[in-house]
């Protein structure tokens, strides 16, 4: 047990030659579902008649063989050899009333699936490359003289159109003036700052930001505006060291206090 | 007749001279009069059959090739075709049947993580090309095989692969188990547990044993 | 004879295949049995003489190629529809209604550098024709459109292109902001874009008319 250093043949019994043989070559695996195929492909050469409980054990048995010679393996054949020692207890113990989780037989079913669909594709991938194919086995026109296409633009246009692009032509160079730039109404960062200062000594506790908003705010725009600013302001009182701020939730109410009052001292 | 005649050489001419696969639109175009071209095709398909040269078509086009049974005095001009890894291979498979596939999709049925490089390579060569996005979570991408694809392999369309039918009927070309999957086949499984038809250590798996 | 057809069959493909036109030692290399090639080749080009590709010798090598009467159909004139630029719309339109103009008057009515290739191209189409010069330092060349332009666009004269109040009265020249303004009412904006409030710098432009 202390030196596991043996050869792999010490472990090789001849009634489970399966995982072994397969040992020696750990780096020709394309992950643990390759490995699974292989073992059931020499349980049984039609893979729907093949024990998955049966897999499952072959299977971990090859993960201890590969650990006994302390081959590194990959994390995925770890996860594998879990999920099939789990699975192989699903199947062993009788089935429980709970009805949420998928059952034993569900399980080995999907897994049995899954590697016929993996032989299925492998299988395909063959007769596909084993297709003739161009440029290997069959060969296209070596010396094509090819087809060439003169294209000629014919341009198209209307008197709708010029009438058009005359028009929108004057409306830009001579509309210009029909144009101004709104002046929004916008509550500013300093007038935020400097009405949130003469408050930010008085709010012992928790209190919403909302509360904080300069009053009769009828327009929405201006009511946003304000709102954005109070607590950038906010934000920077904060930074400071004037204020603590808080919000308990995703978008629930941002709440100040005077962090001054707060530690019960001055500076 | 001779008009007909004529009509057989031109679609000859074009077929020949193309440097791509052409479709029958394209055809249709070109000659004078834009003749129907289904029989002229179909005609000149069976002329050629047993020549050394081939009228076939791919990917919905047309196209001549020379006849498969003389790649053998072919092949010597040919530089070693760099041959396509195992996990290339099958990627490329799981393209062609399931696609369009996201790439946890390949790698749901490899059951092994897809390296980038498997699928970049599979479209520098031409074989596969991004055809979408799946409209779940994340949008991720969709892999389709090319038309590059369907003509280098010899196939009219994606529908032609080969046994893509039963493997469909077989549900093998679906994300999950159909419902009436069953682990043995009845028949296999012992006549006396009923009940237990889908438990695989019912398996006289045993009794196959040397 | 089956032997004789084989020979012809790879001949075919070998021709069809090679990269070059091939001299009959090198076919005679790669055909099996290196057969004579001299009556299969003649044989072949006779077969294909009335075909749509003929086998021709060219400087003592052998190749196919397209009958020479088909040549027509390797060529293919495509018209394409293309509509004018805006920018080559707006020159035509100015040169219709100013003409004659010069490069310089055009640039600016439009406000914009009128490029060469523009009224270049207006000249190509047939539409405008270099006028004269104007007398001013430098002599620039005036532009106005060509009779074609009238005809194509159903005019008399440029005299019938209707004036400003026309278009103002069929609506063509209003007060609406030019879709590339890409202007939004204030009120309609603010319902689109509740999230962007806090930037007031990204103001609609109001549309001043009355």
């Amino acid at each position: 047990m202390s030196d596991p250093s043996g050869s792999i043949i010490s472990f090789e019994e001849p009634s489970r030659p399966v995982a072994d043989q397969f040992l020696l070559n750990i780096d020709g695996w394309e992950g643990p579902l390759d490995v699974l195929l292989m073992l059931a492909r020499n349980q049984k050469v039609d893979l729907s008649a093949i024990s998955i409980l049966q897999l499952a054990e072959q299977y971990l048995e090859f993960i201890a063989a590969a650990r006994r010679i302390r081959l590194e393996l990959a994390a995925d054949y770890l996860v594998m050899a879990a999920w099939l020692a789990y699975l192989k207890s699903r199947l062993l113990l009788p089935a429980e009333e709970t009805g949420e989780e998928p059952s034993g037989e569900e399980l080995a079913a999907h897994l049995a699936f899954r590697l016929r669909r993996l032989e299925a594709m492998r299988g395909r991938a063959s007769v596909l490359m084993s297709r003739h194919r161009v440029g290997r086995d069959v060969f296209l026109r070596g010396l094509p003289e090819g087809i060439r296409v003169i294209r000629k633009s014919a341009y198209v246009a209307d008197l709708y159109g010029l009438l058009r692009a005359y028009a929108a032509q004057k409306a830009r160079s001579e509309g210009n003036d029909d144009y101004q730039i709104r002046r929004r109404p916008v509550f500013t960062m300093e007038d935020a700052m400097r009405r949130l200062e003469r408050l930010v000594g008085f709010v012992p506790d928790w209190t919403s930001l909302q509360q904080f908003l300069p009053p009769s705010m009828t327009d929405k725009a201006l009511s946003k505006s304000a709102l954005a600013s109070t607590f950038a302001a906010a934000l920077e009182y904060t930074r400071q060291g004037k204020l603590e701020l808080r919000q308990t939730e995703s978008f629930g109410p941002l709440l100040i206090r005077s962090r001054v009052r707060a530690a019960g001292q001055d500076e | 007749m001779t008009e007909h005649l004529e009509h057989l050489r031109m679609v000859e001419a074009l077929l020949f001279a193309a440097a791509e696969p052409l479709d029958e639109e394209s055809i249709v175009q070109r000659l004078p009069g834009h003749p129907e071209v289904g029989p002229l095709l179909a005609e000149l398909q069976d002329m050629y059959s047993r020549r050394g040269v081939n009228l076939v078509r791919r990917a919905g086009k047309w196209m001549f090739q020379t006849a498969p049974d003389l790649a053998f005095l072919l092949q010597q001009e040919v530089q070693e075709e760099r041959r396509l890894s195992r996990a290339a291979q099958e990627t490329l498979a799981i393209i062609a049947y399931h696609q369009p596939a996201t790439r946890a999709e390949i790698e749901d049925i490899r059951g092994v993580t897809v390296s980038k490089g498997t699928v970049d390579l599979l479209m520098e060569i031409g074989w596969v090309r991004v055809m979408g996005r799946r409209q779940t979570p994340g949008k991720p991408v969709t892999y389709g095989v090319s038309e590059q694809f369907l003509i280098e392999f010899g196939l009219e369309s994606v529908k032609d692969l080969p046994g893509i039918d039963e493997l469909k009927a077989a549900g093998l070309l679906d994300a999950e188990p159909p419902d009436s999957y069953r682990l043995l086949p009845v028949d296999e499984a012992d006549e006396d547990t009923e009940e237990d038809v889908l438990l695989p250590f019912d398996d006289p798996v045993e009794t196959g044993r040397g």
